[in-house]
């Protein structure tokens, strides 16, 4: 898949970026620490994750709501939360493009995820490993096609949104893995195994305009 | 002034260790292979699907009469632990727009493009809304809104409900078959919501709900629709609107057409490593398992602490609605082993007595 | 030197002292980086320093740092004091100012600008300034700001400068005018 | 336009479902009642009261520490009653303003009724500085029951609830029903001959409402055998 | 609890200085406006990002077929959604943390844009009409807010104005009681009808000296200044929003409360509004026009399709 980065292109939050790729857009941000809205967001061992996520058109609704919740799921096995009692971490989503149809959120899910770690990676918050996700989805052959189209995912008989955590420039722990549609056990890890080899390759990109980041912060070390 | 200080060994019984260190409290009931809710590893908790018996076309009694009353098309009672769950079905009629908007061709080349345009949306789900009760009012919280749209999320894409099974075939009164001039333009469909009450939550409450959802779809029966009356109404302005009057048969109905391979059983699993540092006494039995240790069924303050997930769907073989997340992260003999699991369970619940009611 | 992401594990060399600077996180010897940036490795005789020197606009107070913060309110006998906008505020005593006493306390206003020392940095504690000198006891610079202009800079570039100090831009940041 | 974000409430442009009524709702009404409690087990007292398809589950919160108010000599309680989703309204009527309130009303209309009679029959002193709630959810309704039958099986569900929870009351309450042809009336008596409320469409005080009070009380007596028995029945049942 | 920027003395007292001098931070004049970007998508229709300075805001433009409203068989429906999520700066709050309630800048700028652009009626709801009484367009445009460096409400004038006229919705024919809707490929899809470009201008006012002075009346050296950027807008005294369109028409005046100010200076900034209406609405067509040029020519799309199908 061709990805498009943006880094750091909002100024008002303390870190952000875009992710594209194929169809889907989505722009994330990362505020924080900061000082909890209110107390009953204030956790005594740890950082309380404020997750917002906007849908491309219309309000938001249960839909963002669930992918909120996903995200929620996913993100503390890569945060160091509790090096940040009672403060709170602000993330907010804005999703530019869909590129799926309506009752679909994979691709919207991935874009979301990788533009979320970026972010936090530009934010300074300490994190304890890198992670890319990617989406796949398998037909009515019984064909796995990696970042499937639109097309291809709505005649999809079942789709999968996976995320590794990647250490020492390899596939780590499978922390994320959400499949919709069904499909057999032995389906779900060949999967399992393009999405690991789809991410391996793919995380170059990120990792090089993370890189590209870092010395662009540090204009005067060239 | 002579005073000693003596250090106390504190001992705290188990609920109150479980609120304060629930992490040290599961470790000590692992090292002597025991779960803080006293189960095996992988023993699930009881489940008992009965029949509410609410529903208008379902009967109170066995081999009773239908109800015939209200507007609940199918019900059902789900216990599982001391956990319940009460599902009721109802439904309403919409106008399918689908065809309108998606329609893009002539009419000459209809037939042509008709069988890839509708490929994208053959499938349909149930709008549910899931109450958890826990001593407060208000609208739906996070968790209750994200296992609701995540029922219908699974439902949707596991292909349980056709599109085809909620299209209306009006009649006339008293089941004639309508006459082709007086079949209205339009086609109509029926809608489907469901509303889950959980009492005494405890351990997932997600396969709970998609157990009650989907015995309740199981019971659930659709009423036979006939055409009233076409009223043409000058409306504001003198607009002409073209209404129809649908009414659902009082007691004529039919039961809601399932893709029986596809109905399933949700089960979870919590993944735990086992700390070896954790003291425990040396005489008690010692579990051998390298790695991490499944779980079936989380429940108790202990348990739920566990922040590694798997939970899956399986009709007895093939699996649908997976959600695996944790910092412990994942392998594949894990998700093997959590899969067997969750496969033969499905079996046992499905093939069950409870279940065919 | 290189450029490190989080997962990019190194072996810290044992038997000698390893002195850990930011961004680092420990396992027995394998350290892992916390954030993306450059890795520096430095030897100074029998010891060694290990840190991550990274970018972030938001600023997150470390002990001894000289900081410019706004009075942003005054609770009991303490101020407290904005570092970065929406930041927990830290808190500067009435009595953290130089000859200090319950009849001369410092008369700040909000909105007023002081330039201070971090005192003391704690997570599950706010944060404390002083506006004296540690060793002497005296003023030492610190004190309320008159005048001029805050600018905010990035965090890598203000450290640039504070290192640097025949930098072609103003010598401290924030900074006066 | 303002949306619900908080539910899937699918599409906007729907008819609800419009039944024809091939035979009129069957008038005879079962008084058999089935009860059960503790069923829930996060509450301090719960009851189960099934009644001729009608189904109420009610469940008790508190004492619990009330941090709303600075302070109160005694505990505060609310009532909340829910009525489920798709459940026939059209026979819930309010008969003494001779309207058809609409849900939320008429939700209020049975909360403060339950308010009143239950403020004087709980304790309340007995705990201060902590609040008491009690939540009614009517699960099923039986479309030929009537609002003020129907609050007579909620006033007894609450009832053998409040004995499930343990919390100091005065007296188990009964309430019983008389209905005729033209008027309801639902009556709920403490254990002591005294009257806790009254919910009647009467509109003067003449024989036909001594008569319906008497009518009521037999009834209440009726089901206060019941009651008893059931929790008779359950507390040996635990020894 | 409401978040606010920390604002020093020092920072204030600077830029109140330095306004009197007409000198502003990012050097412009006090009436100039900073430099409008616009840029609008290739390869769909009815998106448009519109930058100015670092303010930077998004708009996207859908239709649906619905019903019309009961009292409105004639015409279509138009709305406008202007929720501000936090990415944009964590001064603003997400609608849902804060329990569905607005912030006091939300609740203004929806207003604002909402008196602007649909009660002035720029789009042309009769043209929705599709069967009057059941069925008609419904257009939305939904304002995405990246990034806050001030002057929300005229950005987002400009970026909804865009993305209406960028907007195409399907071609469609009536047969009968159906609606028989075109794909792009086989017809163009049609433009809105849009009736006028209607663009706000918001000025900020200051006094540099004592509130009290402007009250008295003796003296009104206040300040004005247009296109404010974050700081500006954080230290501002009241503001006037002007909405204007190229014909010279005001559309709409707000002032609401704040400083006093002199009632010739409102004549002056109206001059002054409708002097930078025209570079803008001119700007505005000229991407429009880019836009539809770069786009492939009908007929070429046609025969393709054909081409397609007879493969």
């Amino acid at each position: 898949m061709s990805i498009i980065v943006e880094n750091d292109p909002l100024d008002q939050v303390d870190g952000s970026a875009s992710f594209e790729f194929g169809a889907t857009k989505v722009m994330s941000s990362v505020t924080g620490p900061i000082e909890a809205a209110r107390p009953r967001n204030e956790l005594p061992t740890k950082a309380y994750l404020d997750i917002n996520i906007r849908p491309s058109f219309g309000v938001p609704s249960t839909r963002e709501t669930l992918l909120e919740h996903k995200l929620g799921q996913l993100l503390p096995a890569v945060i160091n939360l509790d090096q940040y009692p009672r403060q709170t971490i602000q993330i907010a989503v804005q999703i530019l493009k869909n590129g799926e149809p309506n009752d679909y959120t994979a691709r919207q899910l991935v874009a979301i995820i990788n533009s979320v770690f970026i972010a936090l990676i530009n934010s300074g918050i300490s994190l304890k490993s890198s992670l890319m996700a990617t989406c796949c989805s398998i037909s009515t052959e019984g064909e796995i096609r990696t970042s499937p189209t639109s097309s291809e995912l709505a005649s999809s008989v079942s789709h999968f949104v996976v995320v590794y955590s990647i250490e020492d420039q390899q596939i780590d722990n499978l922390l994320f893995c959400d499949g919709l549609g069904t499909f057999k056990q032995q389906q779900l890890f060949d999967v399992l195994d393009r999405a690991a080899s789809e991410i391996l390759l793919n995380f170059q990109q990120i990792r090089q305009a993370i890189a590209s980041h870092v010395s662009q912060n540090y204009v005067w070390k060239a | 002034m002579s005073q000693t200080a003596s250090l106390k060994l504190n001992r705290f019984p188990p609920d109150v260790l479980a609120r304060i260190a629930p992490d040290m409290l599961l470790q000590k009931y692992l090292q002597i292979g025991l779960r803080p809710s006293l189960r095996k590893f992988d023993e699930f908790r009881p489940v008992v699907i009965s029949c509410a018996g609410v529903g208008r076309y379902e009967a109170s009694e066995p081999n009773g009469d239908i109800n015939g009353v209200g507007s609940v098309l199918g019900s059902s009672i789900v216990k599982s632990g001391k956990t319940t769950a009460i599902c009721l079905i109802s439904g309403a009629i919409v106008e399918d727009d689908h065809e309108l908007v998606n329609d893009y061709r002539t009419k000459l080349e209809k037939d042509i493009i008709d069988s890839d345009t509708h490929k994208d949306n053959k499938n349909a789900s149930v709008y549910t809304e899931v109450e958890i009760s826990r001593g407060a009012s208000g609208p739906p919280n996070e968790e209750e809104i994200a296992v609701s749209h995540r029922l219908y999320e699974t439902i949707y894409h596991s292909g349980l409900i056709e599109r085809d099974a909620l299209r209306i075939r009006l009649g006339y009164k008293g089941s004639e078959e309508l006459e082709q001039e007086f079949v209205p333009h339009t086609n109509y469909s029926f809608v489907l919501y469901a509303t889950i009450q959980v009492f005494s939550r405890a351990g997932p409450v997600y396969d709970l709900c998609y157990g009650a959802l989907i015995s309740a779809l199981r019971q659930t029966r659709l009423p036979a629709v006939y055409i009233a009356e076409k009223r043409t109404e000058a409306g504001v302005r003198r607009v002409r609107v073209e209404e129809y009057d649908l009414v659902c048969e009082a007691e004529k109905n039919e039961p809601l057409k399932l893709n029986e391979n596809k109905i399933a059983w949700s089960s979870t699993f919590g993944l735990v490593e086992l700390d070896r540092d954790v003291p425990h006494d040396e005489d008690k039995m010692e579990i051998d398992t390298d790695g991490k240790i499944l779980l079936a069924e989380l429940e108790g303050e202990a348990e739920e602490n566990i922040d590694t997930r798997i939970t899956v769907s399986s009709n007895g073989s093939t699996l649908s609605g997976l959600s695996v997340y944790g910092a412990a992260g994942v392998t594949k003999e894990e998700l093997r082993k959590a899969f067997d699991l969750a496969n033969r369970r499905a079996q046992y619940v499905l093939n069950s007595r409870e279940m065919e009611m | 030197m290189s450029i490190v992401i989080p997962g990019d594990h190194f072996t810290l060399e044992t038997g000698t002292e390893v002195v850990l600077g930011p961004n680092l996180q420990t396992t027995g010897n394998i350290a892992n980086p916390t954030t993306a940036g450059y890795l520096v490795q430095t030897q100074t005789g029998s010891s060694s320093l290990a840190y991550v020197e990274a970018d972030s606009k938001r600023y997150m107070p470390a002990a001894q740092d000289f900081v410019v913060g706004t009075i942003v309110g005054s609770f009991g006998e303490s101020y407290k004091v904005s570092l970065a906008n929406f930041s927990t505020p830290a808190v500067l005593g009435f009595y953290a100012f130089p000859n200090a006493s319950k009849k001369n306390r410092p008369r700040l206003k909000t909105g007023d600008l002081v330039y201070a020392r971090v005192a003391s940095v704690d997570p599950d504690l706010d944060v404390e300034l002083e506006c004296f000198d540690a060793t002497t006891g005296k003023e030492g610079g610190f004190g309320h700001l008159e005048g001029g202009f805050l600018f905010e800079v990035r965090l890598a570039y203000a450290r640039y400068l504070l290192r640097h100090q025949d930098a072609p831009t103003p010598y401290k940041t924030p900074s006066n005018v | 336009m303002n949306v619900d974000r908080r539910r899937n409430v699918g599409p906007a442009n729907v008819k609800p479902l419009v039944f024809a009524e091939s035979r009129p709702p069957a008038q005879h009404i079962d008084p058999k009642i089935f009860l059960e409690t503790g069923l829930i087990q996060n509450c301090s007292g719960s009851s189960y009261l099934e009644n001729d398809k009608t189904i109420i589950v009610t469940s008790i919160y508190g004492p619990r520490p009330n941090f709303a108010r600075s302070f109160n000599d005694q505990a505060s309680l609310k009532v909340s009653v829910e009525l489920s989703k798709f459940l026939p309204l059209d026979n819930l009527k309010d008969n003494r303003k001779n309207i058809t309130p609409d849900k939320e009303r008429l939700v209020a209309s049975l909360e403060s009724f339950m308010l009143s009679n239950f403020q004087s029959l709980i304790l309340l002193q007995n705990y201060p500085k902590s609040s008491i709630e009690i939540f009614v959810q009517v699960v099923a309704l039986n479309p030929a029951h009537s609002l003020v039958y129907t609050l007579k099986n909620i006033v007894n569900g609450v009832s053998v609830a409040l004995v499930d929870s343990g919390l100091n009351i005065r007296s188990v309450a009964s309430c019983g029903y008389s209905g005729g042809a033209d008027h309801e009336m639902a009556v709920n008596f403490s254990g002591e001959d005294e009257i806790l409320g009254i919910w009647s469409d009467f509109a003067a005080f003449d024989e036909s409402f001594d008569s319906a009070i008497d009518t009521c009380e037999k009834d209440s007596l009726q089901l206060r055998k019941e009651i008893n028995g059931y929790l008779l029945q359950k507390a040996t049942a635990k020894q | 609890m409401v978040r606010d920027y920390d604002i020093s003395n020092n920072e204030k007292q600077f830029v109140l200085t330095a306004l009197e001098q007409n000198i502003r931070l990012d050097g412009r004049k006090l009436l100039q406006m900073r430099d409008v970007h616009i840029s609008v998508s290739r390869d769909e229709y009815g998106y448009a990002e519109v930058s100015l300075g670092k303010t930077k805001v998004a708009c996207r433009v859908t239709a649906e077929i619905t019903k019309p409203y009961e009292d409105r068989p004639f015409e279509g429906i138009f709305q406008i959604s202007t929720e501000i999520s936090p990415i944009c700066s964590p001064f603003f709050e997400s609608g849902l943390t804060t329990g569905g309630k607005q912030s006091n800048d939300e609740i203004l700028i929806s207003r604002l844009i909402e008196k602007a652009v649909r009660r002035s009626g720029a789009l042309d709801l009769e043209s929705l009409c599709i069967i009057a009484g059941s069925k008609c367009w419904a257009i939305r445009a939904d304002l995405q807010f990246l990034n806050y460096d001030g002057n929300f409400i005229d950005i987002s004038s400009i970026a909804v104005m865009v993305a209406l006229l960028h907007f195409r919705k399907p071609d469609m024919e009536i047969d009968g009681n159906n609606v028989i809707l075109f794909d792009e490929d086989q017809r163009n899809p049609v433009p809105l009808s849009i009736l006028h470009i209607p663009l706000c201008f918001t000025f900020q006012f200051y006094n540099p000296n004592d509130d009290e002075e402007n009250i008295k009346g003796n003296l009104n050296n206040e300040l004005v200044l247009l296109d404010a950027n974050l700081i500006e807008e954080r230290l501002s005294l009241g503001s006037m929003t002007l909405t204007i369109n190229k014909n010279k028409e005001l559309c709409q005046m707000v002032k609401c409360g704040g400083l006093n100010i002199d009632a010739s200076m409102i004549m002056n900034c109206c001059q002054h509004a409708s002097n930078l209406v025209d570079d803008l609405t001119r700007k505005i067509h000229d991407v429009i026009r880019t836009d539809s040029e770069l786009r492939k020519n009908p007929v070429e799309k046609e025969l393709q399709v054909v081409n397609q199908r007879e493969t």
